[in-house]
């Protein structure tokens, strides 16, 4: 079943989901491209302004919401699913979307991340990856690597970074995705397969900050080494990678490990993708995989059909009114009562 | 306080005594089902037309160590003939399970009260436990007291030995075993009782006939035993005519919010993370879906309130509560509502603090907090209720004004309004004020923020078309709501956020004075405090003292006349369960000196507490 | 290498580490027994009093700092992390255990559990698991399963549960466990093996909260049916349960399945064990079998050697002071300075 | 504001003219090096024996799209061969890298005043950005301004041409060509500047020429052109012998924990989470490892605190610093510090609120949060910074109140302080006071809460034989520290913190007066509105009006002789960045009156506003 997306008549154009407020991002921000293909994706799914709406915390990517033409809230720092969470629980007919940063949503915000996951709204998530707090002009974020200079560790990061994918799989997400920003096309399928999932979708999307964290993700995103530095994940198909797609990934017990197709290994060897596994040790066990030992797989990591909070809620109420909708009067005059005359 | 009228004969062997007022306690072990036989008697009570006032206290174990001093749980009931405000100062009766229980509680009873005991329990281990070096019950140190030692754990036992129920199920019957000596004591009717238990246990025939036996044997033990030379009446109090049922604050307030989204024509959705004392009004609602009402229980106390506003953004009537330590983590969240002028409601039922301090226990301590406790100027009406029955008017009211001014509302209760029960007159829905809410859908001239004749902005939602629109922290335009830094803009948004919540004074019914209008004295209040001062300005205006009552149920902002109301008087005293925070707050609003009585034990004032100050401040004036 | 644990001269016995206060948990409560455990614990490990400290957060769990004659802190709702990690960080040479609840850790707390993994602090931390909030009087927790009627869920719980074991798995903890409060030869062994490990060592414990949540573990628990219902971990040996012992669990790809010994299959074919495993995937696999479908695994699901948050940053003071002790004098002096005659 | 003296001729052919004192303003986009450029001209103004003050001022973005309104970004210096003490209320000259700029500051400048523009920035579509209709450099708006158009875009990349940079990196050394040209205007030396880019880009020499090379070429250019028919000059001031430096508020927060830590024989820990204003003071530590400094940056603010507090207990210096929305969530961690009596400073860099607010810009409305922002009665010493200098003698005082009373202390500064910078004479460390600071070690008759001649229980730290105790949010037993519920314990215990904080009064230096001991005004202050006060009061006393001056640096207790110095004059006005905060606390301690001069617009009071009420006042007097 596919999530709830109030529809157009006629379909909105990606410019017409644009506000009328001046971006005020760097130039040459990742962020810009973000914004670019998520209007593409409402358009596409023929989303109205009037039911979407987009809430963020406290970043620079959280100031998503201002330059969209739709509802929306630009929350505090750290607490924008918790704003989503009451929406979404109170009106089932929202299209809902929170957009958050590594600090945001990993940091201050990782706890209600973790519950918003289990609770398994049907809201999309994209964290918006910069390995950097850039708003606050370049302290290291949670997903920082172990030695990294910023202006809050002068001498190297010596807490070991959370993996955004591990930890929304550790809160068993029914359906998690990574992309990248420049990667426009991707970007635009794994948003529009987020948004048509019904259920919490997190997406995990690499984004440069090229301010305070230029080329965090060069590996990913440079033309001559990202086929071998990304393998696209694709459901039922083997993990196919490299400039000639030579390569692929075979697992050994429960570690994958890196072959050359054509030398004694068959496409039949590797590891198949399945992001319908009911349990999500498979996609557990992809998001262990980390540059420069392994390329880092871009896609859909799992996506399986679970219920809803906002649906089951919504269940709730109304059997409980099937079984006799509740009277001011009667509930005021409930228990003992007694008659002074 | 036990006022003595004239002696009658009962209908058994023993005498009856007519009382106006009674107070009695039942204290045990957390394991006694002391709230319980409590709120049994205090049904009772209700139904035979006494006026009532109670309160639970209770550890904040959920069962610390069977015989412990840190384990026992009381439950107190005052029933009059006459209006009473709170539940007794002191007791006419203790009803005491244990050794540690007598030995807590025994500083209450009154000089020559009515103690009784669970003889059964006074074992030398439960002795040492309680800190007795020798046996009360056969020391003489009780000999002030009318005691009454009954081997209740034994005759229980025997009363419902062919129940077919285990030993130790069995034993939990003894509480209304007690129960049932304590109703022939005050001649209160079983039947009430009865009907509860047969409800309660349903599904259990055993128990149901093992309760009921018990507390027949209790009563039938009290009047055959022929132990107790009288037994006492209190006649039916004289209250307004209509239907009454008990209360607590908690269900008060429960029912409260359920009554203004139906009054406002609306659904409720109430966020919240369970705290002592206010997780109650969380169960209270989660029952109530049949009423359209969600309730959602939030990650932490910031989730909750983030998942009531953006509910509200989504157009709900929203309310998040707790109490004083969820409310220190809600400040950042609250301050976001008042930049985003969304309505809410914030309930604090206060407890003992600071940090984690008495978690069971009262105190009002937040108040300051409440109008103070957010970064910047965020300004907030705060109201606070005075009785249980109160909680459901100010629930209502706390929406009217978050409704129609756009604002977030503090509503503050406590620990004792919360757990205690009183009478409540019920009132007819028809004649409770509707709350109109409007929600813009032209998309001709919108903008976010413009305001109406109260200042408040609209509340367009989503799902409108047209009315798209973005809320945020950040400062805004003071019309599209648009991000703004400009500096006069700036300002004009602090003044105008101000203005609005200023303004509802102009909206707030004039503070009445109870008693003379002007004078040497008044005694001014705010929250539970309400209950013993009227009695004490009642009791000292009957013996002649010039001395006048006024109630605050609006902390912020105040009344418009409260300023005049005090330059009537010569002095002020401010009776607070703190440190005299709304007298600071007096001080530095009319720049009128005040006398604060404060009371900070995690317990309510009692009458005598009241009046023995105003009787200092009238001599000394 | 071994925790840091400050060793008395002559060990101190299981009673000398009771304070004098009354223990006031319900009787019949799953703590004492966790009580008892750690007491003889540090009694084994030969833990001195005076560097040993307990802090917590609130909740019936949290109480147990004030029954230890160490030092303690018993703090506000969910933060203990926050404190043992400053104090950590302070002072590395403390023995610094965490008791937290269910509510307490994976509630209002989860986000600090998170980064307090991540940073691999060396404390213990015991989540006292009992599937309800046991000091607010029964409401449901995030361990609380699917449909329970509780206070706050008369119609009965709505969100799925958070897994412990997953979660830490999901912030890449160095050292996962579980145990059950009444298995007290297992209880007491997997805390010794948390306290001996260096790094955050997390423990999950099965606990009976007999007033609000009677009987949550008795799959696990009684006599009857527990062998069934648990399959004990043991590094490098294969899984195998049951009264007689003679089920196992053999992979199936990802998937665990139940076998019979014998029937045409032998210890060889089970899933082996592997706590030292680099990529936590084996345990989150393991933290996936469930009651009913699958016996849990109890033991230790991941114990693998990581630098610790304290002993970085330890040497990175030490370094910075070896370039050259900073002097007050110099500090003030800094950069451009002129003097007024 | 710029007061003229005399002619002189300068050294070239340009007149040189003597000024008093002069302010100067470097606007452009936020990507052209605002910053930079006016604290290099602070720099080298301090080199030169001028006293001196500035205000930064940044967009919340970082880099807004070029050309726009809300990207412009500024840095205002005020210098003077006198003392001053705030950025100057207008400007002498504004140089303004491109039309935004000039739109959004041009308001500012004196009328007459120098306006230095980078005319090659004025094209089409950057006037449209600033929604210019016409050109003003050409439509003959700026006539009433010295306008000078340098095509500084054009010249510095003439300039830097055979350096070898791309056109970008060449770009890049714009700003350094205008501080070039404003260098000649102000006579300033070029060496501090050459120097400082010599040591930031010594890896990258191609860098250092290019910038070196834009500077002089700058600075030939105002030579040669002559195209200023005048030069002015600034001599320096006089100011009390001694070293000095330039310092920010948030670098003296720093090293004043720093040096704190060393006067007391510990080591500092500071727990943060990042926030502006308040993150650099975490940069600033993080360098300090060598002074055995550890800071850790937790994942949100509650965890910081408790960080700090975990940390306080292990027995280190313990810090936390944030700004607004950042206290709002350490609220309840705070209250536990409170109730477990451990030493603890908190740091809020006050910002524009409520909410997210104005966060780069100035505020002081958190004060009443920080007096009563926490459940439960739970009192807190509150002190505050007035200059930025004075954030290092308030952080080591805060840290002496911490430790001598085992409390934690807040510490207020705001956005304006913390990146202002001022000459500061650098104190000799043999100066400073040492910190006490006792940890016990003698089981003997220890008890956690037993109390010396300050009310303060003894700090035992772990790894100390025989001292284990248990410290908690629960109330505690007046000596053992155990839990206790009992209800005469708690209330004295309520009693003994408040009166342990209100104690520290008697420890604090009385409060002084600048002026006349009595009279008609008063002006209270607190925080940075110290700087513009003592200006304008000075000023007004010049011509003989009757007003001094007081200011507060202890929020909570106040000195003991604060109501006295109140009652000897008529009028007491009150200037806050508020809504008058600091005068609703001073009415309600010492029912007196205050006027309040509120200004909420995210920049400091400029001298003449606070000039302009002080006539006022007396005016009506
Ligand atoms: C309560 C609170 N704490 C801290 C801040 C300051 N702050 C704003 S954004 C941010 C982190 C931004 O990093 P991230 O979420 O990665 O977003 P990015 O700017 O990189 O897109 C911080 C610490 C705040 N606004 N509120
Ligand atoms: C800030 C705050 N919110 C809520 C509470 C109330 N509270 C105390 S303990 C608790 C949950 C207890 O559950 P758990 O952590 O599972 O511990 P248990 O009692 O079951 O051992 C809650 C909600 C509190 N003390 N502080
Ligand atoms: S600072 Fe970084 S993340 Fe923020 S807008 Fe600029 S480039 Fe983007
Ligand atoms: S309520 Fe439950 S968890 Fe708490 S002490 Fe009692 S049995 Fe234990
Ligand atoms: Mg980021
Ligand atoms: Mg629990």
């Amino acid at each position: 079943m596919s999530s709830q997306i109030p529809v157009e008549a006629v379909k909105l154009t990606a410019k017409q989901f644009a506000s009328n407020q001046d971006v005020r991002w760097c130039p040459g921000c990742g962020d810009y491209s973000i914004l670019a293909q998520v209007k593409k994706v409402l358009s596409n799914i023929g989303a109205s302004r009037e039911n979407t709406v987009f809430v963020s915390g406290i970043g620079c990517s959280s100031r998503f919401p201002y330059y969209m033409d739709t509802y929306g809230l630009h929350s505090i720092h750290g607490r924008a699913l918790g704003f989503a969470s009451g929406l979404k629980a109170y009106n089932p007919d929202l299209n809902v979307w929170v957009v958050t940063g590594d600090g945001d949503g990993l940091s201050i915000g990782g706890n209600h991340l973790l519950h918003a996951i289990r609770r398994n709204f049907d809201i999309n998530i994209l964290l918006f990856n910069n390995r950097i707090y850039g708003l606050t002009k370049g302290q290291y974020s949670p997903t920082s690597e172990i030695g990294k200079r910023t202006k809050s560790t002068p001498d190297g990061v010596i807490d070991y970074p959370l993996h955004p994918i591990s930890v929304a799989i550790g809160a068993e997400a029914s359906f998690v995705a990574r992309t990248v920003d420049v990667h426009v096309k991707h970007l635009a399928d794994t948003i529009e397969r987020a948004a048509r999932h019904k259920g919490t979708s997190f997406v995990e999307i690499y984004q440069n900050c090229n301010i305070f964290n230029d080329g965090a993700f060069q590996y990913a995103t440079d033309k001559q080494t990202k086929a071998d530095n990304i393998v696209e994940l694709v459901h039922g198909r083997p993990l196919i990678f490299g400039k000639e797609r030579t390569k692929g990934i075979r697992l050994n017990g429960l570690s994958p490990e890196i072959v050359t197709l054509g030398e004694g290994v068959t496409e039949d060897d590797l590891l198949f993708h399945d992001e319908k596994a009911r349990e999500p040790s498979l996609a557990y066990l992809l998001s262990r995989m980390h540059h420069p030992e392994f390329p880092e797989p871009i896609g859909v990591f799992r996506a399986v059909e679970r219920s809803t909070y906002e649906d089951v809620l919504q269940d709730q109420v109304t059997a409980a009114i099937e079984r006799g909708k509740g009277d001011l009067d009667d509930i005021l005059n409930e228990g003992d009562t007694w008659v002074v005359a | 306080m036990v006022t003595t009228t004239k002696t009658k004969t009962a209908s058994n062997t023993s005498k009856a005594v007519e009382l106006e007022t009674v107070t009695v306690r039942f204290v045990g072990d957390s394991g006694d089902g002391m709230q319980l036989t409590g709120s049994q008697f205090t049904n009772t009570s209700a139904i035979v037309g006494n006026d009532l006032n109670t309160l639970p206290d209770y550890p904040a174990e959920i069962r610390a160590p069977a015989g412990s001093l840190g384990g026992v749980s009381g439950f107190q009931v005052n029933f009059s003939s006459k209006r009473i405000h709170t539940p007794g100062d002191c007791l006419h009766a203790l009803i005491a399970f244990n050794p540690a229980a007598l030995k807590t509680n025994l500083a209450d009873l009154d000089h020559g009260g009515i103690l009784v005991v669970n003889s059964d329990a006074f074992s030398q281990s439960n002795l040492d436990k309680a800190g007795y070096e020798s046996n009360p019950l056969e020391d003489g140190s009780l000999d002030d007291y009318k005691l009454f030692a009954i081997p209740v754990g034994k005759l229980n036992a025997e009363a419902v030995a062919d129940t077919g129920l285990s030993t130790k199920a069995a034993g939990r019957c003894k509480n209304f075993f007690a129960l049932g000596v304590v109703y022939w004591l005050y001649e209160r009717p079983l039947e009430p009782t009865t009907r509860w238990i047969e409800q309660k246990f349903a599904k259990a025939p055993a128990v149901v006939e093992a309760n009921c036996k018990a507390l027949k044997a209790g009563y039938y033990f009290g009047e055959t035993a022929e132990i107790f030379p009288l037994t006492y009446r209190v006649p039916p109090a004289k209250i307004p005519a209509g239907k009454y049922r008990k209360i607590t604050g908690n269900e008060a307030t429960a029912l409260g919010l359920v009554a203004a989204a139906k009054l406002a024509d609306k659904k409720l959705f109430y966020a919240s993370y369970p705290i002592t004392p206010a997780s109650d009004i969380l169960h209270e609602l989660a029952k109530r879906k049949n009423c359209s009402v969600k309730t959602f229980q939030a990650e932490d106390e910031i989730a909750a309130v983030c998942a009531a506003i953006g509910s509200s953004f989504g157009g709900a009537m929203a309310v998040t509560g707790t109490s004083g330590p969820g409310i220190a983590l809600k400040g950042e969240a609250m301050g976001l509502a008042v930049i985003m002028e969304l309505p809410l409601v914030i309930i604090n039922v206060q407890r003992g603090g600071p940090s984690t301090g008495l978690p069971t226990k009262t105190e009002q301590a937040d108040l300051l907090q409440a109008i103070y406790g957010r970064h910047g100027e965020c300004p907030m009406p705060v109201l606070a209720a005075s009785t249980a029955p109160d909680c459901f008017t100010m629930a209502i009211e706390a929406f009217r004004i978050a409704t129609k001014y756009m604002t977030p509302v503090l509503l503050l209760t406590d620990g004792y309004l919360a757990n205690g029960a009183e009478p409540w007159k019920i009132p007819s829905v028809d004649g409770l004020p509707k709350i109109e809410v409007k929600h813009p859908t032209d998309p001709d001239n919108y903008h976010p923020y413009q305001r109406d004749e109260n200042l408040s902005r609209p509340w367009a939602i989503p799902g409108t078309p047209g009315l798209e629109h973005r809320l945020g922290g950040l400062e805004k335009d003071a019309l599209t709501g648009n991000v703004c830094y400009l500096p006069e803009n700036h300002e004009k948004m602090i003044h105008t956020r101000a203005a609005k919540i200023a303004k509802i004074a102009d909206d707030l019914p004039l503070l009445e004075v109870d008693g003379d209008q002007s004078g040497d004295l008044l005694v001014l209040t705010w929250g539970s405090p309400f209950g013993a001062t009227t009695t004490a300005v009642e009791q000292c205006r009957e013996r002649g003292l010039s001395v006048s009552h006024a109630h605050l149920r609006y902390l912020e902002p105040m009344q418009k006349n409260v300023g005049e109301v005090l330059s009537r008087f010569k002095r002020i005293l401010i009776p607070e369960m703190n440190l005299g925070q709304l007298s600071s707050r007096i001080r530095s609003l009319y720049l009128v000196d005040t006398i604060s009585l404060s009371k900070v034990q995690g317990k309510p004032f009692m009458i005598r507490e009241i009046e023995t100050k105003i009787e200092q401040v009238l001599s000394e004036i």
